[in-house]
């Protein structure tokens, strides 16, 4: 081995190293800045950001199928176990009482799904072909684990760009809905105050939840049982008191590490020939205008049910309907706080919000029934 | 291309109509659930609205939760860097997105 | 897409249910109301009920192999990683020094086993092919890995049952014994005092020991190795007192991740199909009597050594050599203390308990010897 | 069938033979290993038996242990929907199925 | 089955044992030994002991590709995800600090990595293919996870001895190094006291950094790269404060689980037959050598700097060098201290060890670009 | 085998070679990169080294740190079998290795 085969040797890492590495390589420093320094969903967009680090590195070799990042892609995201494992954690971490207190308030779940469906539209004009036009809409679900467990099923080749989306701006949600909330609602409906007479909830209510609400669900829309009965089982692992060590588990370890893997091996996947590419800056976009589809869709009947119910509803909470769990909620109740500082509609605003991540989870299986039959 | 957009519209609406379809039946279906398995002795006073005091405390709860998110988040806030609240508390959505809120809340 | 083709989509969940998926969701709502309301094994009847119920939701598609419960299934159960795994937890929280402090108190694990085989019998006189017939058998071991693991062995199709049945009688342990230790113990035998004359147990027995019986069960019983190995491994982990974080793991995360997933993967097994049959209730029925013959097996054996030690033993120990551990020790304790507040056999008790824990894995593996050669 | 009877019972005897086999072999081993590892100072009062008073305070160890155990149930079972004991204790086989048994305990 | 057949298949355990079995199991008892009562690496030594003993009993059928550790070994050692994620969690428990305070201490990071290649042409002078030779060379790395990486990609056949000898060796660091450290080093050299003069470094510089390494080395020697991120990826998980949940479950679950596995499959890989053989003998020697060598290396290399530096820096700290993080600093720390009661080196002698890690992971990637290369 | 050995000893020139290569770059990119990211404020007065003063307590904080280490190594090679540190502290690499080094270092 003399110099002349060293050399090429020495610098096949510099030699193979691409503009397009270069350009994926700065992408992912900044998601990684923003999950440090912005605070922007670190525990997702840190990993992802990380694995796209890696994934740009030439012959490093992380990504090929018997790499670490293709072990934990083939083990976690193709068979769909980390979003489903993530569900079990975030289940265990929903209160579902204030939903359960006001149940018309579940109407406000179903209206902050239209984002979904206009985003598909769009996505259809510009030209996507059908599975990912729908993949790309599922973004306005504005749940993570229903993202990527839709996208994963009808179009793999886009799950990092809709991944990035659908947590980047999950965390811009209050630099998106303010403007609109007050672009669309008068003062006077703004300062609407609403009377909280919640029902007693009952221990046996909150068990009989999640079983109840997974049968109904995974009989309507068999398409979106995995996802809502994963959520449901980590709701019941903790209102049922007496597996404190499963619950435990649920909202710590199990949660955790499949977040930390799901978010390597999705970020891994954005190499600069996969994701180097027009689409992927107009899937970006179509993720910004599902966001704000939503919120506006939610706003528009949050003011049809104030009129029709005579003033007594605050269309402010119709944007908690989006899901955005459990921030959207807490955004809306501080507008209206901030409007008038006697004007508390945070357990109005949260059983809408709770309602919004159940709306968001069966409009996935819906629109994952009606698309795989199509294609 | 046109086929294509009436393709989505239709998807729209029968998608659309089918969340609205399943979001009722998920009304009643709660409605019912509520009424049946509550608790006895309170099940009685269920129906009729609580007094005004009751809505009074009330109120003041919701301000209490309110005005804790609030200094939570202004806490938090003041440390960019410091750790997000512990695993015990549902710290995974949570946690984040509520810092987040209050944060770029300032700008408007 | 017209009306004509959706409707059928629409309802193809409702119009695949079968009653058969009715009838299993009402078992699987039991299992979990026994889990939650009568805190019956909780951490694994809920999980095993909860995965019953997915298995009867039509076209959920989750119980097929490339489904959750498919992968799971495939991950832990098929490969016997799941109950190997808490084994080692199971180790880690067992306490060997009441018996080393007592040897003999091991000959009561042995007759505690014998429900394994006169269950065996009935079951080929209802007629059930071997293999089928030992796996129900093992039901008698009264320890819920070691009956999966063997089960897994022989004969897979059957594991629901033998899973349920296992568990859920676990628990009615305090039901059925106290009838028999009442029937089968005269009141003087009951009043038997016994002397705690405890060899002292130095720390380097206690790290031994699991050593040891891992080499001597081994070499004997080859197909005992698995699981007696990983149970000493746990309890090496605990002792040895200097892995205290691998200790922990074993207690905690480990464990609770392999229970909950075990739970849901067998639960998943439960289809309409499968489990709505004759042999199911046979299988529950002869269970049953698996704990029954094993209690009158104990309690004989220890009249026996009641009368062969001149009344220095009291028989009701023989009740704690079935295993059931920890609670089958504390009853026969709890027993013989309600017939003579002065009277004191916990400690003795405890040993026999052990020993039965030691005895079923043993019987086990025994069992699997002559049968698989058979077969 | 009755030939399969045979076999099952054949079965039986050699399983629970060998089951009483092994036992007895532990039992040896347990023995010597005890007698063997034992500490070189303790190992003196090994054989002969503990005094009378070691035998009470022994006792009254048992019944403490009993006692502590019991009440512990009465606690848990005063409260069916509370948590099982902390994940520090072995709670996974100990805690259900100890409270299991004073609760149905009662029944008789 | 009568008496005839059956005394076979009761015997068939024992039968079966060789002289072989007999002595692996010794030899399990003696790492188990190690590991209990001398503390040497027990969280690593027990595991590899226990599995071991397993691997040795006769038709147990736990190292069978279906059995419990042939499971474990193809999911986490061929797939090199075990020794990955514990450095995941090594990550994060390093602190480069001081290393970053006074960056020149990086250069003896270098010098301490000369075992590896001096043993590989000991081993190479006994007879050793090149990629054993390699392999065994890597145990100069000082550091578990890059040994086993390293050897599992070029000689699995020789796991078991390589990862024996580098968590045997790893805990008689204080044994081997302060004999030399006497021996090569004068009283005037080892008296020199140490300025400290760090640099303010800024969170911001601890965030960078580990982003900044992965690339830098990443690209340099795209080999390494697997290693390397994943202790970086933990370093960032601990160093930007903002996903706490992340950072304790990679310094507890992930990396307790990692190992517990990992020492029970590469014990199991200690069959009679693999690994009592002369070359078992030699490569322990070997490994032995190369802890010498590299602390030789290190410390002549700390007495260049030495007299290059006008007495400026201590030499002791270039035996910290060899990283076996973060015993070899301390000791140095310690030796200079013990000289003389006013000598404070922690600091340096930390930094110089930090480096070592650092540089025994980069001379693995080097070891492996350039050996993958010839064979 | 002699083309062996030279082939390994090419090996080890090449492979020390680019180690120290890679080294020489990494200090160079730390120096790089601590200069860079300094805290703006800080930045002014690292170049100069810090007073007698400072490093007297510098001194005193190193002297404290291995006193800490040291002292810890005694209390647990007091116990030979107690359990290593507490998995905050970075046990698994840190706690038994520490150990072993001071109650080994008793011996010489
Ligand atoms: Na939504
Ligand atoms: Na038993
Ligand atoms: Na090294």
């Amino acid at each position: 081995m003399n110099l002349a085969e060293l050399l090429p040797e020495l610098l096949k890492g510099l030699s193979n190293f691409t503009f397009g590495n270069g350009v994926m390589i700065f992408a992912a420093l900044i998601l990684i800045y923003l999950a440090v320094f912005k605070e922007i969903e670190p525990v997702l967009l840190l990993p992802i950001g990380f694995g796209c680090l890696l994934a740009n590195i030439p012959l490093a070799g992380m990504t090929a199928a018997q790499g670490m990042m293709g072990v934990l892609y083939n083990a976690g995201i193709k068979t769909e176990l980390f979003p489903l494992l993530i569900f079990i954690g975030v289940g265990a971490m929903i209160d579902f009482s204030p939903l359960l207190a006001q149940p018309r308030m579940v109407l406000l779940g179903a209206a902050g799904q239209f984002g979904i469906f206009g985003t598909l539209m769009l996505a259809i004009a510009l030209g996507f072909p059908l599975n990912q036009a729908a993949s790309i809409g599922v973004i306005g679900a504005i749940d993570g684990p229903t993202s990527i467990f839709v996208a994963t099923k009808l179009a793999p080749e886009l799950l990092a760009p809709i991944a990035v989306a659908a947590y980047s701006y999950m965390s811009l949600i209050p630099i998106i809905q303010p403007p609109l909330m007050r672009l669309l609602t008068t003062k006077r409906e703004r300062l609407v105050q609403m009377e909280y007479t919640p029902r007693p909830i009952s221990q046996r209510t909150l068990i009989f939840f999640p079983l109840v609400l997974t049968l109904v669900v995974g009989l309507l829309v068999p398409e979106a049982t995995p996802l809502i009965s994963m959520l449901m089982l980590g709701n019941l692992l903790k209102v049922s008191g007496v597996v404190d060590r499963l619950n435990k588990t649920a909202q710590n370890e199990i949660i955790n590490i499949a977040t930390l893997f799901l978010g390597l091996a999705i970020g891994a996947t954005m190499t600069a020939a996969d994701f180097l590419n027009f689409n992927t800056g107009k899937i970006l976009l179509l993720g910004l205008i599902a966001f704000a589809l939503d919120t506006v869709a939610g706003l528009l009947f949050g003011k049809v049910m104030c009129v029709m119910s005579g003033y007594k509803i605050n269309p402010l909470i119709g944007a908690a309907g989006i899901s955005a769990f459990p921030m959207a909620g807490r955004l809306a109740a501080k507008t209206a706080n901030d409007e008038d500082p006697n004007n508390f509609i945070l357990m109005h605003a949260m059983g809408a919000n709770t309602a919004g991540q159940l709306g968001s989870v069966i409009a996935g299986g819906i629109l994952l029934a009606i698309v795989s039959k199509m294609i | 291309m046109t086929t294509n957009l009436l393709l989505a519209l239709q998807i729209t609406l029968i998608g659309m109509g089918l969340v609205f379809g399943a979001i009722l039946i998920l009304w009643l279906t709660m409605t019912l659930l509520t009424k049946l398995t509550a608790d006895p002795d309170s099940a009685s006073h269920a129906p009729q609205p609580v007094s005004a005091a009751e809505t009074e405390t009330l109120a003041q709860a919701a301000a209490a939760a309110v005005a804790l998110a609030m200094a939570e988040q202004q806490l938090s806030s003041a440390h960019p860097l410091k750790n997000p609240p512990t695993a015990i508390v549902s710290a995974w959505q949570l946690g984040m997105r509520t810092r987040q809120m209050t944060e770029k809340g300032h700008r408007f």
